[in-house]
């Protein structure tokens, strides 16, 4: 079988486990290593003030990074903010934004395929501020789908924060359609791309979002570092959120100013070695290209699907899945027993309720094992899985399970 | 596999698969805890019943994977006719066991010994102690819900 | 002269340019770096949610940093909260407790020598909820004094935010004494530790301090990992800051219940990588000794400072310093020429306001040079940076300045 | 150390120590706009008179280091008598030279040629370009005071 040609680039893969955990977070190629390294080795030294070497190269590296998030999403080099992460990107638009603007009566859509930081921070907003949480209804599948979407649309509608990519089915959501039909009723769209921006191109400026939120560490960047992307139009007329150093044009005892653009929300010292290895992930993954990735990934999920469905006692919760995420259980066996035989098995996937319980909800399940597949998994990942499953269920079924 | 069939020992199997004590009484004189994990969907209550510094009875429902049901299981049957000192004494042992602290070893842990190859799986600790947990809150008179 | 002993343990220094640049942000030693390496190579995973074996070795050591913490300021684990730096750390404070339980008439003290971090987020507050900032007089050398202090409290203080070390001045606030004074007049002490915790030691218990916040990146840590201590029996009573993913036990449509713990408050994926390098910086500074790091400090700070005063035209702010911070100007050139000509023979040192205007206010300049002395620079650093000013001086008195 | 004598050239510490222009007017035909930077303290505010498409006059006040104290003062007794057009396009040019992008070499800068020394410290592109920013903004029509 033909051998990955990225694989390489993983230093983590010769351990000799099958990685197959990408959706809670990703390996990262060395180059992303190497740059982290090269600023905690070489550069150390804070941004914007220093006037010696190592801070000047540090500044370079952190505003062109800024340069290269804003190019991968068609976005201004001033609509991008440095975050810790999506968690606190999707804070940052509910507390700036969604507190500010959101009074009682006024609704907001989410749906149950929410990953909980895109759900809580609205659900907080609208405790808050007597705003009401309407959700979509999802398909048969589990899919949202414009037709609902219109349903829980309506002049009341002043945000709807959806996911593009859910954590746990794997689905994409028509976000274009959606947020065409949410500007109709001047509603804004706060998208959250952190499993989408690692399989489809986004473009944030034909996509017409208001805000766009990711993670670095499940893009095959470093933990510690997200992205917002907002629109200026809207940044321009929003508060800060954090307060501190650098984000100030003057300070004053009685008032202080704000500086303008995406620095007025980036407070302190921001997680400078992380945007630096930020930069080397987007790199990485546009050398190869989104699509030839997700082909890659494509193939390999069909792959793998095919003969997951072909093992008596595992239930398929998402056999349409487009984006390498499969979620299954084996039918009588808890997911936490499951994982625990794979674990001894070096096969690294993942139990539980993956911070999305109200998807578990909807499919009636306490918690599911989810398995994801990114472009450094090979065709030999999938059949080591794949037999560690059978030889799971035939263990489990000896127990008595 | 030899560390998986040391999990998975025969006691574990049996009390996951005929739970012991199970479902909950309503009777005021019960301190009930309930703990969640929500990373794996455990979820189990404890129901206790002391009377004179003797637990007369100590019930268990919840859902969750085969350990944390069958250390739930353990519990009650050991617990229900021990003084408090002596439950409490147990519980503090057990949960060092299973998380790999240091533990009284000439203390009888009872059935609850076979629990000790949890020591092998880090990430299953949790699922052996949460009921004891909840028990320890019941005993010490806490009631959440 | 005396080679010191622990510059080779950082391989930044070997690109030949003098770092006094600490109080911006430190340099790391090869533990450090190697630690974030060895996440980012080896065990690139999640924690909490897996079972695999890189994912419970990091979550040991995630978890045992927290432990490493504690036992450094002498806390309990479960009052150590993580979070992106002293900026996050503060900006929790002010939103999940003071905006939480401020009304219009309390007051909030505060000083012209906090750094912006330490000062806007009460800035926010008092705008917010109708409180009153108060600010400590400073003594004639700028410091903050318990006799001051008491002049400003009262039964209307609420909250106390002061800085421990101030990162203009390096002087040392007598915070034990201000702590018991508030606490007698029931106002919580929020102390801002960021230029502190790699200075002198720190003993939350015996301090009594309600909130203690710091940076790992100028602790020799890496960047975008910072610590809130709070009391527990605080941390219990407060709402959490930002909402998603970990922080809570259970999520409904309806409503949801979170954590217990520091662990309510860290909501999404952490920084993990840096979170692990922090306990190397931690041991670090624990197998050298504070009292060991201070006392070399000391000696190099006074050594400098002997040598500044000679020069004439050069105008020092805080000749009493305490913690390796000398704050000056050359008087007749603006703090930017002046250090674009240190740059130029890669002497690190920063000019501006230092994120910390009302204290350049205080001091009536538009802004400053500042060097900051760390355990790993040299007597020869400091003959380098002192040769460096008086060439200065010379240059510009030259050009005419 | 050239590089740093490319920088302070004679006529920049000529205009640093002899500022033109400098002192605003009380004149509401004329346009304000001041810009701070905190980070090294430079504050500086420009104040441009346009009439009938002619910057008729140009003013300057502030304080901050002598690259951006300098840049303010030939900034002004250049834009004096220029067109908006002249003047846009000599402020354009002038803040691509300094910041290290492509600019019109074939358009005479006049004195403000002399801050092509800036281009070597990275860290001064921000000091030589402040006044120019907020000239810009004066004849695009904005006050921001
Ligand atoms: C005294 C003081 N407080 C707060 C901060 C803010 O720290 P950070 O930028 O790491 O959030 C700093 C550092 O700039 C500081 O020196
Ligand atoms: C769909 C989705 N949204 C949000 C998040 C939260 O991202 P982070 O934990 O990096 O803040 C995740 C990852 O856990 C996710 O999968």
């Amino acid at each position: 079988m033909m051998k990955n040609p990225y694989s390489k680039d993983f230093p983590q893969l010769n351990n000799g486990s099958v990685y197959l955990d990408t959706a809670a977070t990703s390996l990262k190629p060395n180059s992303v290593i190497e740059a982290v390294n090269h600023y905690n080795r070489d550069l150390s030294s804070n941004i914007h003030r220093g006037m010696y070497e190592a801070a000047v190269e540090t500044t370079e590296l952190y505003e062109s990074t800024r340069e290269t998030v804003a190019k991968f999403l068609h976005a201004k080099t001033d609509e991008i903010i440095y975050t810790r992460g999506t968690t606190s990107s999707l804070n940052l638009v509910a507390y700036a934004y969604g507190l500010e603007n959101l009074k009682a009566g006024d609704e907001i859509i989410v749906s149950e395929l929410e990953h909980h930081s895109s759900f809580l921070p609205w659900q907080f907003v609208a405790k808050k501020t007597g705003a009401i949480l309407k959700f979509v209804e999802l398909n048969e599948e589990g899919r949202i789908t414009v037709e609902a979407f219109k349903k829980v649309l309506s002049t009341k509608t002043k945000v709807v924060a959806l996911t593009y990519v859910s954590n746990v089915m794997g689905y994409i959501t028509p976000m274009k359609e959606i947020i065409s039909l949410s500007h109709q009723y001047n509603a804004i769209c706060v998208v959250d791309a952190a499993q989408a921006v690692q399989h489809i191109e986004i473009d944030v400026t034909a996509l017409d979002c208001d805000f766009l939120a990711f993670s670095g560490h499940k893009m095959l960047g470093p933990t510690g570092i997200g992205i917002l992307y907002g629109k200026q139009k809207l940044l321009n007329i929003m508060e800060p959120f954090e307060y501190g150093g650098d984000m100030n044009d003057d300070v004053n005892k009685d008032i202080s100013e704000w500086k303008t653009g995406p620095q007025k929300f980036e407070a302190g010292t921001m997680p400078i070695a992380s945007v630096i290895g930020l930069q080397k992930a987007i790199e990485y993954i546009e050398n190869i290209g989104l699509s030839t990735i997700s082909e890659y990934i494509d193939k390999l999920q069909r792959y793998a699907l095919a003969q997951l469905k072909q093992i008596e006692g595992v239930k398929i919760y998402n056999p349409t899945s487009e984006t390498g995420i499969i979620t299954f259980n084996i039918e009588t066996v808890p997911s936490h027993d499951a994982i625990s035989f794979l674990a001894e098995k070096n096969i690294a996937i993942r139990a539980g309720q993956h911070c999305a319980k109200l998807i578990c909800d909807w499919l009636g399940i306490y918690s599911c094992l989810r398995a994801s597949i990114y472009i450094y998994n090979s065709y030999t990942d999938v059949d080591i899985f794949i037999e560690g499953i059978k030889e799971a269920v035939a263990y489990f079924k000896k127990l008595g399970f | 596999m030899s560390e998986l069939d040391n999990l998975y020992r025969e006691v574990i199997m049996d009390h996951y698969k005929s739970p012991r004590n199970k479902g909950l009484v309503e009777d005021a004189e019960y301190k009930l805890f309930r703990i969640k994990n929500p990373s794996c969907g455990d979820d189990i209550t404890i129901q206790t019943k002391v009377e004179n510094g003797i637990v007369t009875d100590c019930r268990q429902i919840g859902h969750g994977c085969s350990i944390s049901m069958a250390s739930a299981s353990v519990l009650t049957e050991i617990m229900i006719g021990k003084t408090l000192e002596e439950a409490k004494n147990i519980a503090d042992n057990y949960l060092n066991m299973v998380s790999n602290k240091e533990f009284d070893t000439e203390l009888d842990l009872e059935e609850a010994a076979v629990f000790s190859g949890v020591r092998q799986f880090p990430a299953r600790i949790k699922c052996a102690s949460i009921a004891w947990v909840a028990f320890k809150d019941t005993i010490k008179g806490d009631s959440n819900e």
